[in-house]
């Protein structure tokens, strides 16, 4: 049961591992598109840290929308797709395993560099722990509905665009409570009640979205 | 009656632009939709009727391009 | 076994094929034939399950493979036209894969006797985007040799790009596992040396 | 008619071929309840309703803006339904259905922003501001654009057909989610300086043109999703005879008519 | 001679308006990014007004960026590419139809849409020609550029990021200029200089960019 | 008209072959051979200019192909694995933009004809995604009717996913070439009813 979960997972690490230049460059995007803000904005400092949350949490988005496409498309074109679903197994279970080795090899790495573009962005110290871990909740969401859109929109025409058309407004509550965590411990509020937000929503997410994906993938290759 | 005069109802108290601008569009729209929808009904039976043609009365292929086959090779 | 009645199969504006029965045996080799885009293919995405029949039904064991999905895929081994190799990956490590993907837990020294036999002895590390056209299909074909508890092998157009040898290795293994009770159907343009002639299944016969 | 009807009287309108002429009829008297409704509607809230007192003439706006609103988040509901209903009991119509809401969702979103935006200026002073309620609407736009891009983008009808509807729910469980998460994000930056000002104790005039008219817009959504759905219809089940007796009722039409 | 790029333009075109979606759907993006903005910075008018142009430039720069694997994917994948580069025609013809193709279907729209973004964020009404202008000498630069990327970076693992990695960095003088001349213009200093530099940025590029490109490809199918 | 003398290919850090020397004159048909794996059709590549020789030369009409490979690429017509199709197109605006960009003038009527001889006439205006296997390189194929004035024809495996008749034809469209004073080098691992027998090269020979 478990053995093509962990098949899958060390499988796609290992891709990841071999295409290391891919995950290097989705890190290298996040850190590209939050110093391009400067460019754009202006460099002044109190603005930067004004906005500061808010790009960080915005690049961390965009980053995860634009390698979600990277999650089946190479399985689709050469046929590996469609041996999974040949599988014998429920594919639940793989897509889980998909999802997570996915979060992993992006997820994270941005989770581990967000704070040092907060440094660069000149965000209080206060505000780091509250980053992270809001980054530690919020991208597996993005991770597990992005792969819902990712299933559906798997080989068709300007897909990755129609990718980020559909699942850009189901990350907009993820990005609000993300930067709102932020800001809310900056101001003094205190995060605490975004984070638990983001923690049902990670919950949530986590029970019904591979289900969901599992339904798209067989939709899709039908 | 609210309106003194014809002017007066037009002009909408000063907020002719953002009163009639609102109902305008919406009326626009809603024909431009009706539009859309009746010629859209015109195209598929159109469409429809061609490849009925095409294809032959049931939609099946009518004997000769059978015989045929699929790329007008005939099949020994 | 393997049944099929009245199968009809729709793509875009045209029927391709309607009232298309077939019925496979235990040993049973079974060849789909017809001209270019008659649907052979669409035929056999049909049986696996793949896709989903305008008309008709399909029954393993006689059961309609819809109602019990898994227990027909863990009896069936399909290869498609697309090779299901990862650029990345080893020729070794595409095949274990493709068998774990599967279900079936094969070691590693079985995966690379079946790749020795199947000629990639000496690709075995290579990265599986320089192998060669025919290599590329052989890694897939490696499969064959490790799903042998599985009856039923459908197969898309097995022979292309195999080289001489490797098309007469293939039709004996094809006829061994229909030899030992399995069943095999596949389509093919080639003609190949198969130990007995294939059942062959015109689907130009029930083209529309 | 090629199948036999069978099943209770209701769930006989589930087979296309029922719900296709049922559909030709009902439709024309909805288009015409709906005219009629937006007549007296227009009556009421141009002639009967009195000047607001704060905003002046601008709030005659209202009267298609809540409506329209109204609407647009009402057939997202709807679509969703019957997504479900299709995704369960795998009823053709259902998906046929919720594909043929959407445009008429998506206009209404559209009718909703735009009324919003030019009333908002004179009573804003911006066509635009990022308060909650018209950020979820955008937000719903966003919704119902990327459903329609995603069915339109499928060539297989059926891979459409469900690929739709799994994106319709998830929008549907993200609708109150997207919905809370603004508000909140907004009342925690902007405290109340932004607010729908609302129209203070609202005249029962006022009250009765707007229902009238959203009950109109109801009867329209009815009537011209009824339409739409009839092609898509024919286009679907163009393989059975029922559809080709349509045809060719429908080529004697035009020959007639030519 | 110019039968051949005629013939490239024509048919990058008709493959446009085949893939409509895909059009239509980089331009979503691009209103999408910018919408996000407001969740992850907060909704306070002033602050917005004041990064308008910055997010503006930023969006386009990023939908255009992200449109640009598309250049010459297809054609790679497919083998279109092989037989162009068969072809007896010198390739920088081809080259600049597919270029010009790419930004009339992606650059122009981008183009179009922005004044209305500028409008919900409240830029003020002054800056909008100088923003359309900045944008209109602006992209096409993005495009030659980011072609010579893509050329690069064809069939590569990881392409797109790497893509991405290679070009942000000469995209952000353009970034710089065409958010500057917004900038410029609305401080009262004139926007003269910034859209001059762009304009011989855009000379510059046409000049040269396409025998990069052109280059680029040969050794990238090789 | 095209040699090649003492060529050498370097895949990664395997030599495939090397001293590979081959002579194609006009009216020559010429039948690359060699088992999976061989360097078949990295030969093609080096031969047509898609690719650069570790060692050796290849030269038509006596220049070295580098040297001038516009004239070249004028003679030249290569037909590789993948048959150059974009998918939201029909086959015949396929068709037509293929010889455009090759810079060939054709009109389209000559294209509708060249389709239709090699059996798409009902498939003019399906976008080509939606073709089966055997379809989609019958469209690539179809340029040779309109690749008279072409005198060299390189083509790798053109006989891969096509039917019977489809094979008898297209043979007997190489062999008439020849016979017109063309020449034709091509892979292939099936055998196929040239009305000549072909000359071999066996790339075999010279592996390494
Ligand atoms: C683009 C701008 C706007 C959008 C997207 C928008 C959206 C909406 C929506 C979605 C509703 C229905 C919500 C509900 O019933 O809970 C609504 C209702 C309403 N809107 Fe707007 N609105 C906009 C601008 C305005 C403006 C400028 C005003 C007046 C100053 C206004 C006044 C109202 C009123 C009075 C209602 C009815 C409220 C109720 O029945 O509870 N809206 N609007
Ligand atoms: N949307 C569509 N409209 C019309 N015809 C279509 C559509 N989609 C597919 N087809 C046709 O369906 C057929 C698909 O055939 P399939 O791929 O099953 O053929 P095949 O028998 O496997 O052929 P080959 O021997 O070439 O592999 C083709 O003839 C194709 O032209
Ligand atoms: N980087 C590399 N390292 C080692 N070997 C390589 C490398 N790249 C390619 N090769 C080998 O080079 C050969 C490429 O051969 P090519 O594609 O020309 O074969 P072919 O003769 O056309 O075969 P087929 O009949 O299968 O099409 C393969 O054997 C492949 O394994
Ligand atoms: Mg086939
Ligand atoms: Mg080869």
């Amino acid at each position: 049961m478990l053995s093509t979960f962990f098949a899958v997972l060390r499988r796609d690490l290992l891709l990841a591992w071999r295409g290391r230049a891919d995950v290097l460059v989705t890190l290298a995007f996040f850190v590209i598109v939050v110093c391009l803000f400067p460019f754009g904005v202006g460099a002044e400092p109190n603005q930067l840290r004004a906005i500061a949350p808010g790009v960080l949490w915005v690049a961390a988005l965009l980053a995860c929308l634009l390698s979600l496409h990277r999650l089946f498309a190479q399985d689709h074109v050469d046929g590996t797709l469609e041996q999974l679903l040949l599988s014998s197994e429920p594919a639940v279970l793989w897509v889980t395993a998909k999802v997570l080795a996915f979060w992993l090899t992006t997820g994270l790495p941005v989770v581990a560099v967000a704070p040092v573009l907060a440094l660069l962005l000149d965000l209080e110290q206060g505000g780091l722990p509250v980053l992270v871990i809001s980054l530690l909740l919020g991208t597996p969401i993005l991770a597990l509905l992005g792969a819902v859109g990712a299933a559906l929109t798997l080989g068709l025409r300007g897909g990755g665009m129609l990718l980020a058309l559909l699942v850009l407004p189901l990350f907009v509550p993820v990005l609000i409570f993300g930067a709102g965590a932020v800001e809310a411990e900056l101001s003094g509020t205190g995060a605490a009640a975004h984070l638990l937000l983001l923690g049902g929503g990670l919950a949530g997410a986590l029970a019904l979205a591979p289900w969901g994906c599992a339904a798209a993938l067989r939709v899709s290759t039908e | 009656m609210q309106w003194e005069s014809w002017s007066a109802f037009w002009n909408m108290g000063g907020a002719a632009f953002y009163v009639w601008g609102s109902y305008c569009l919406t009326f626009a729209l809603i024909a431009l939709e009706l539009v859309l929808v009746f010629q859209r009904r015109k195209d598929t039976v159109n469409r429809l009727l061609r490849w009925r043609k095409a294809v032959g009365r049931n939609g099946r292929g009518n004997e000769q391009r059978a015989a045929a086959g699929p790329n007008g090779v005939a099949i020994e | 076994m393997l049944e099929a009645h009245d199968l009809a199969c729709l793509k875009g504006d045209r029927l391709l094929f309607r009232g298309l029965a077939l019925r496979l045996e235990a040993g049973g080799l079974l060849r789909v034939a017809g001209p270019n885009g008659v649907g052979k293919t669409s035929l056999l995405r049909l049986v696996t399950g793949l896709a989903l029949a305008e008309a008709g039904e399909v029954r393993w064991r006689g059961t309609p493979i819809r109602r019990d999905r898994e227990a027909f895929h863990r009896e069936l081994l399909f290869l498609g036209h697309a090779p299901a190799l990862n650029d990345l990956l080893t020729p070794l490590e595409n095949l274990r894969f493709a068998c774990a993907a599967a279900g079936d837990d094969i070691d590693e020294q079985s995966c690379i006797t079946a790749l020795a036999r199947i000629g990639l002895e000496n690709q075995l590390d290579l990265p599986a985007r320089v192998l060669s056209q025919g290599q590329r299909r052989r890694v897939g074909l490696a499969r064959l040799f490790l799903a042998g508890q599985r009856p039923l092998w459908v197969l898309d157009e097995p022979f292309t790009a195999l080289d001489v040898t490797a098309v007469a290795d293939l039709a004996a293994t094809l006829s061994d596992h229909c030899e030992a009770g399995g069943m095999v159907m596949l389509t093919t343009h080639q003609d190949a040396p198969f130990a007995r002639a294939p059942a062959v299944l015109d689907v130009g016969v029930y083209a529309c | 008619m090629s199948r036999p009807d069978r099943g209770p009287s209701i769930l006989r309108f589930a087979a296309p071929q029922n719900f296709y002429p049922l559909a030709g009829r009902l439709a024309p008297w909805f288009a015409g309840l709906a005219v009629v409704l937006t007549l007296v509607g227009l009556w009421l809230g141009f002639v009967v309703a009195p000047t607001d007192a704060t905003q002046g003439e601008v709030y005659r706006v209202i009267f298609i803006h809540v409506p329209a609103a109204w609407m647009s988040m009402f057939i997202y509901l709807v679509m969703a339904f019957w997504s479900a209903v299709g995704l369960v009991m795998n009823t053709r119509l259902s998906f046929l259905m919720s594909q043929a809401l959407a445009p008429t969702g998506a206009m209404f979103c559209v009718v909703a922003l735009w009324t919003g935006a030019l009333w908002g200026k004179p009573t804003w002073g911006a066509y635009w501001v990022w308060d909650a309620r018209l950020t979820s609407q955008a937000l719903l736009l966003f919704l119902y654009l990327g459903f329609i891009a995603l069915t339109r983008a499928i060539e297989d009808p059926r891979r459409a057909d469900r690929a739709g509807a799994i994106i319709a729910l998830v929008g549907a469980v993200n609708v109150p989610v997207i919905y809370f998460s603004v508000k909140w994000w907004n009342t925690l930056h902007q405290g109340a300086s932004v607010s729908l000002t609302k129209a203070p104790s609202m005249a029962t005039t006022m009250l009765a043109g707007m229902l009238v008219m959203a009950i109109a817009s109801w009867a329209y959504t009815l009537a011209v999703v009824l339409w739409r759905v009839r092609p898509m219809i024919l286009e679907r089940e163009r393989h059975t005879e029922w559809v080709g007796a349509e045809l060719m009722r429908e080529a004697l039409r035009q020959g007639g008519r030519a």
